[in-house]
């Protein structure tokens, strides 16, 4: 039992690193602002979520386990908010960051 | 277990690092503003696995208040940052 | 200062004192508007009471008062305590509070037809807010709780400057915020370093304690920088001319007289109670010389200053040298410690004359000012005749600051020369003398263009009160009669004014004096011999000059923020060298 | 090396890095955010001595942990009140320099000059 | 391994300050300087110091940032001016070597620090039990060294004071900073409603948790202040008016009511701030009570500034 719920957040936490090394791949990659943005947004939340995930089997009770998926769900919240306000401003203001035709 | 989790924190943490050099080197203001998500989601990650590795269960409130106010500061940067912002202060192009 | 942390009788003052000025600070803020300064008044008069209750209660028991906050002692708790000499500042500044206050009363009134005006809500909160942290200053026995204290000082002190809201005194407030942060931070970095070491923040427990080591040098550097930065002790002075020279009369007394002290007392407890045996001679030797420095520079650039209050700021600059010449005095070669004794009594009562002194200083320039509509040194003339009372308490400061008979000054010296003398430091007392001559010379510049009759004679037009005048007057009047505090000392020494050697010593020092001012003084009163001096001295005058001006350009240049920034570094590697050469 | 070590050493490091920021950073708002770097050497400086006093189970010394919290709102409130009068000095003035005065001159001052 | 999750943080916590030191753009320092406090959350967890981590996430991670972005947008103008005055190179080098002295001599000290270290732990731990209180920090900042905590507040409430003081005469009494105007509809609008009453409800979560476990009424205050300044931000509600005598005894209750309890203290328990036997802690928690809607109205308007509009004005009037 333990064996195979050890078993599942190793596959989901290391998944969840996969995703990370993505997202910042892609910032570290990526010609322009608005691709980087889009990135980093996707591959970081999703990558936070499988590490909500791996450790919601680890933590005791109920409280924290909602707790934790709260904490995922408010930077998905925050993180398209806040992804959608910065490509605004990133087309709004600036021409030059955005590859040329 | 604890070993593992340790790991994918540093390993987390690492990949953050990666990030914040690229995003701190602008060239715009909309590329720096990005460094609040990048913490948002790769710290709050890292010291939850943190946390989970040397037991203490508290860490989760501390990752909450950064997940509540994560937002609150790219909030703030759009905001506030101006607009017409330039790209690197040292950009001969500027006119 | 004794370790035994229990509540005496009459302790429950001390947090009273501390916590009154809040209250009234809390009240003046809810009830807003001319109500603030009706608090005020209140709680002026209630902590007058309180500070001569603590006063009494310790003339009864002769001993330390003890409170234990929350009934837990230190090292887990926090205890206030007061000896002589927090009871005789928190006396000193009670009264120094109500003189500036009745004097506030003419200039922060809220005007007719206005519910609540900016500048005089905001200077009775501040006023006593000053007042809280400086009775908590002096009277917490707990390095951490002084450094919440030295920033509650700040934070009063910083909107004083600036209270008029314009662009010049918002730059002053700003830089004197700046360094002032650096240098809490300095102090709360040894303080932090402090608990590292020993476990313990109280001065009390500290003083058992504390044994040299590396932690503790530089602790004890960096919380003395710390310090000085906050004293504004030479060359760390840059935010001091133009921050006390800017603000409102009645906030430049607040911040000459009473801000700069509570720094300054935090030095002494550290040096005296909480690590006596720990600095040693060196880094002594090390803090009179910049004393000495601030003196001189002081001294001279006040002399070439042409308004007055930057005169009275740069001579502020001058006197809070003067209070850090007593700390070689003190130490005892036998036993390497700083003891208290005739330098300690003699260097606290410089602190408290210089208290009074400059407030009615303070207070007299402001009074001049609104009179004439200046404060242009070289335009006095006339001022003796529509404002004379103003000038008499600018003069009776002046000649207190001067260690004139009976002033507490006077006495201060005495002592301080008595100490020079018996560790046979004669280059202190050399030191000492020369400051007295040139603070007479820079009275007797201002006086002399004072006590001329104006060409032009307009009636006056603005009427300063009475009670201004009056306030301004009695704080000179207590300087001047503090060396009757030489009842309760040890010795007798004050003489007879007219004991030959004492008039012979007073007619020196005028001639001196006036002669400093001759050679230095920026722009002199035309004297009827004027002429023929001018003839004879001209060459000898042209390289006074020179100096004074050399001296000014020293000043301007310590002034840069880089430069002061690292003479703050350099100081703290020196004074932690000296330390630890002590062993 | 222990944690308390590692961040003690950052500590020392972050001093040295906000104190060079401090004095030759001429625009006073990056003075404000050196200021903030000393401070949290300070307190990372304090917490590296609270962790070595871990005893009974505590993770660390309790007691500047609690100092810690209050000095982190004081720090704050510095910073609020700097930065404050700082916007307030641009809306007055339209500079931020915090130098000011002209260096003294050998020249006597012109009483017409000094008039105004 | 231990380690290196040690050192991760360690480096990239002094190459952020590095970089908010030695960067050319203020607003890209000030990016730097957020993340950086962001990054110190996380030494704080290595260092055991949770309670800490919270104030710091909550204060340095929300509060400060904003603070600092705001100024370095308004002050983008002066930057040149500011590059002109940079000190000679001789000075910068002089500044480098004495700060790198400093530093030096700080390690040797923290290298020498004593082993075993001093500690109060045990006090702490044998002093709680009347308290009542489960958390040891909590016990420290409410019972111990409550006065410490009570001149926090006047801290906070005096800095108040010194930021209203700043305001110019004609709009003295009026509103904090500009009238932010946003699009209703917009992104902006839709978080502030939805975030705010999640955010309340942690900010009422970490201040109630904190008598037994990290937490408290400063990171509760302070998280409810922020939520407070998103709905400001996003223009849907306005600051009020600072004449309000309302307001002020808002800001006062909570510090009245700590001195009040604490003179109360003198009476039934033989001290300032001393709490009667078995009655530590429900006192403790009414001043908490009463403490954090001041503090967070503190920190709120500190945050919001000195007034900018004169009472009367129409809100509409004076757009940002």
């Amino acid at each position: 039992m333990s064996t195979l719920v050890d078993l599942f957040s190793y596959v989901a936490i290391g998944a969840g690193a996969i995703f990370f090394l993505a997202g910042t791949v892609g910032l570290l990659r990526f010609p322009d602002t608005l691709t980087r943005l889009h990135a980093l947004t996707k591959a970081d939340n999703l990558g936070l979520g499988l590490v909500v995930l791996g450790l919601l089997p680890h933590v005791a009770g109920v409280l924290p386990a909602l707790k934790l998926i709260a904490i995922w769900l408010l930077v998905l919240l925050s993180g398209a908010d806040a992804s959608q306000l910065i490509a605004r401003a990133a087309r709004r203001g600036e021409p030059r960051s955005r590859p040329g035709p | 277990m604890a070993e593992f989790l340790l790991g994918a924190a540093g390993f987390v943490l690492a990949m953050v690092a990666l990030g914040l050099v690229r995003i701190l080197r602008g060239p715009g203001d909309a590329d720096r503003m990005m460094a609040a998500q990048l913490l948002g989601s790769g710290g709050i990650a890292a010291l939850l696995l943190g946390g989970a590795a040397i037991g203490d269960d508290t860490v989760v409130d501390v990752s909450l208040t950064l997940a509540l106010l994560a937002a609150f500061a790219s909030i703030a940067f759009v905001q506030f940052a101006p607009p017409s912002s330039p790209g690197a202060p040292d950009d001969e192009e500027r006119t | 200062m004794t370790a035994d942390a229990v509540t005496t009788p009459g302790g429950l003052l001390l947090p009273l004192a501390v916590l009154v000025p809040f209250l009234g600070m809390i009240a003046g803020l809810v009830l807003g508007g001319r109500n603030a300064q009706r608090v005020a008044m209140v709680t002026i008069v209630a902590g007058v009471a309180i500070a001569l209750g603590i006063a009494q209660s310790m003339l009864q028991s002769g001993d330390t008062l003890v409170y234990v906050l929350g009934g837990f002692a230190p090292p887990l708790g926090i205890a206030l305590r007061a000896d002589g000499l927090s009871v005789v500042m928190m006396v000193a500044v009670a009264v120094v509070i109500g003189g500036i206050g009745v004097y506030a009363r003419g200039d922060f009134g809220t005007p007719d037809g206005v519910r609540e005006a900016r500048a005089p809500l905001m200077y009775w909160l501040l006023l006593l807010a000053v007042w809280g942290s400086l009775n908590l200053v002096f009277t917490s026995g707990d390095l951490f709780t002084l450094y919440v204290a030295l920033e509650l000082l700040t934070f009063a002190g910083v909107p004083l400057v600036c209270l008029d809201g314009k662009g010049e005194t918002l730059r002053s407030a700003l830089r004197y915020l700046l360094f002032a942060l650096a240098g809490s931070i300095f102090y709360l970095l040894g303080a932090v370093l402090v608990y590292g070491e020993w476990g313990t923040l109280d001065v009390a427990l500290l003083a058992q304690r504390v044994q040299p080591g590396p932690v503790t040098w530089a602790a004890a550097a960096l919380m003395t920088t710390g310090l000085l930065a906050k004293t504004a002790l030479f060359p760390l002075h840059l935010w001091l001319p133009p921050a006390h020279a800017g603000a409102p009369p009645a906030a430049s007394a607040v911040l000459s007289a009473l801000v700069v002290k509570g720094s300054f007392f935090i030095v002494v407890r550290l040096w005296f109670d909480a690590m006596p045996a720990l600095p040693g001679f060196a880094a002594a030797q090390l803090l009179a010389g910049l004393g000495a420095a601030a003196i001189i520079v002081g001294n001279v650039v006040a002399l070439r200053q042409e308004r007055l209050k930057l005169l009275i700021a740069y001579s502020t600059l001058a006197q809070i040298g003067y209070l850090f010449i007593m700390f070689p005095l003190a130490f005892d070669a036998g036993t390497g410690a700083f003891v208290r004794g005739e330098a300690l009594a003699g260097g606290m009562l410089q602190a408290i004359s210089h208290a009074t002194a400059k407030a009615a200083m303070f207070l007299a320039a402001g009074l001049i000012y609104a009179t004439l509509g200046h404060d242009r040194i070289a335009d006095l003339a006339g001022a003796a005749r529509r404002v004379p009372l103003s000038v008499l308490a600018f003069a009776l400061g002046g000649v207190a600051l001067t260690g004139a008979l009976p002033s507490g000054a006077y006495v201060a010296k005495k002592l301080l020369l008595g100490a020079a003398d018996a560790s046979g430091q004669w280059w202190w007392a050399l030191v000492l003398q020369a400051g007295g001559l040139f603070t007479t010379g820079y009275v007797l510049l201002v006086l002399s263009h004072a006590l001329r009759a104006s060409a032009d004679a307009p009636a006056p037009r603005v009427r300063v009160r009475r009670s201004q005048e009056a306030a301004a007057l009695a704080l000179a009047a207590c300087s001047l009669l503090l060396g009757f505090a030489d009842v309760v000392l040890p010795g007798d020494l004050v003489k007879s004014p007219l004991d030959p050697g004492e008039l012979a010593t007073l007619v020196v020092t005028v001639a001196a004096g006036a002669a400093i001012a001759l050679a230095l003084g920026r722009r002199l009163p035309a004297l009827p011999a004027g002429a023929a001096l001018a003839a004879i001295g001209s060459p000898i005058r042209r390289a006074t000059v020179a100096v004074g001006l050399l001296v000014e350009r020293l000043d301007f240049a310590l002034r840069h923020w880089h430069v002061a920034g690292l003479s703050l570094v350099v100081l703290t590697l020196l004074f932690a060298a000296a330390m630890s050469g002590a062993r | 090396m222990n944690a308390a070590t590692v961040f003690g050493l950052l500590a020392t490091a972050l001093v040295g890095v906000g104190l060079y920021g401090f004095i030759v950073n001429p625009q006073p708002l990056r003075k404000i955010l050196a200021f903030n770097v000393i401070g949290s050497g300070v307190f990372l400086l304090f917490g590296a001595i609270a962790r070595r006093g871990a005893a009974l189970g505590l993770g660390g010394d309790p007691v500047p942990q609690a100092l810690l919290i209050t000095g982190i709102v004081v720090a704050f409130s510095a910073t609020a009140l700097a930065v404050t009068v700082l916007l307030r000095l641009f809306d007055e003035t339209g500079s931020t320099t915090l130098s000011s005065g002209v260096a003294p001159s050998a020249s006597e001052p012109d009483p017409a000059k000094a008039r105004e | 391994m231990i380690e290196v999750f040690h050192l991760v943080p360690a480096l990239l916590i002094g190459a952020l300050a590095v970089y908010t030191t030695v960067a050319r753009d203020t607003f890209a320092a000030t990016v730097g300087f957020i993340a950086y406090g962001l990054m110190l959350t996380v030494a704080w967890v290595q260092l055991h110091g949770v309670d800490v981590a919270l104030t710091e996430s909550a204060i340095g991670g929300g509060l400060t940032g904003l603070l600092l972005v705001r100024a370095s947008a308004k002050l983008r103008a002066t930057e040149a001016a500011a590059r002109a005055e940079r000190p000679r190179a001789s000075t910068r080098l002089a500044a480098a070597i004495l700060a790198a002295a400093v530093s030096a001599g700080l390690a040797i000290a923290v290298l020498a620090l004593p082993d075993p270290a001093p500690t109060l732990a045990p006090e702490v731990l044998a002093n709680m039990g009347p308290t009542g209180v489960g958390n040891p920090i909590t016990a420290v900042l409410m019972a111990f060294r409550a006065t410490d905590t009570l001149l926090e507040a006047i801290v906070l409430l005096l800095a108040l004071v010194g930021v209203w003081s700043l305001a110019p005469d004609r709009v003295w009494g009026g509103r904090p900073g500009p009238r932010y105007n946003a699009d209703p509809d917009g992104i902006l609008a839709f978080i502030a409603r939805v975030l705010p009453p999640i955010g309340i409800i942690v900010g009422i979560y970490i201040f109630w948790v904190g008598a037994d476990d990290p937490g408290g009424k400063f990171q509760g205050a302070t998280i409810v202040a922020a939520m407070w300044l998103l709905v400001l931000m996003a223009g849907l509600t306005d600051a009020p008016p600072i004449s309000r005598r309302l307001l002020r005894a808002g800001l006062v209750a909570g510090p009245v009511a700590f001195i009040a309890i604490g003179f109360a203290g003198v009476a039934t328990a033989g001290a300032f701030l001393a709490y009667p036997d078995g009655w530590s802690k429900p006192l403790i928690l009414v001043v908490e009570f009463a403490l954090m809607p001041s503090l967070a109205l503190t920190l709120g308007l500190i945050m919001a500034g000195a007034p900018e509009r004169a009472e009367a004005a129409s809100p509409r009037e004076a757009a940002p």
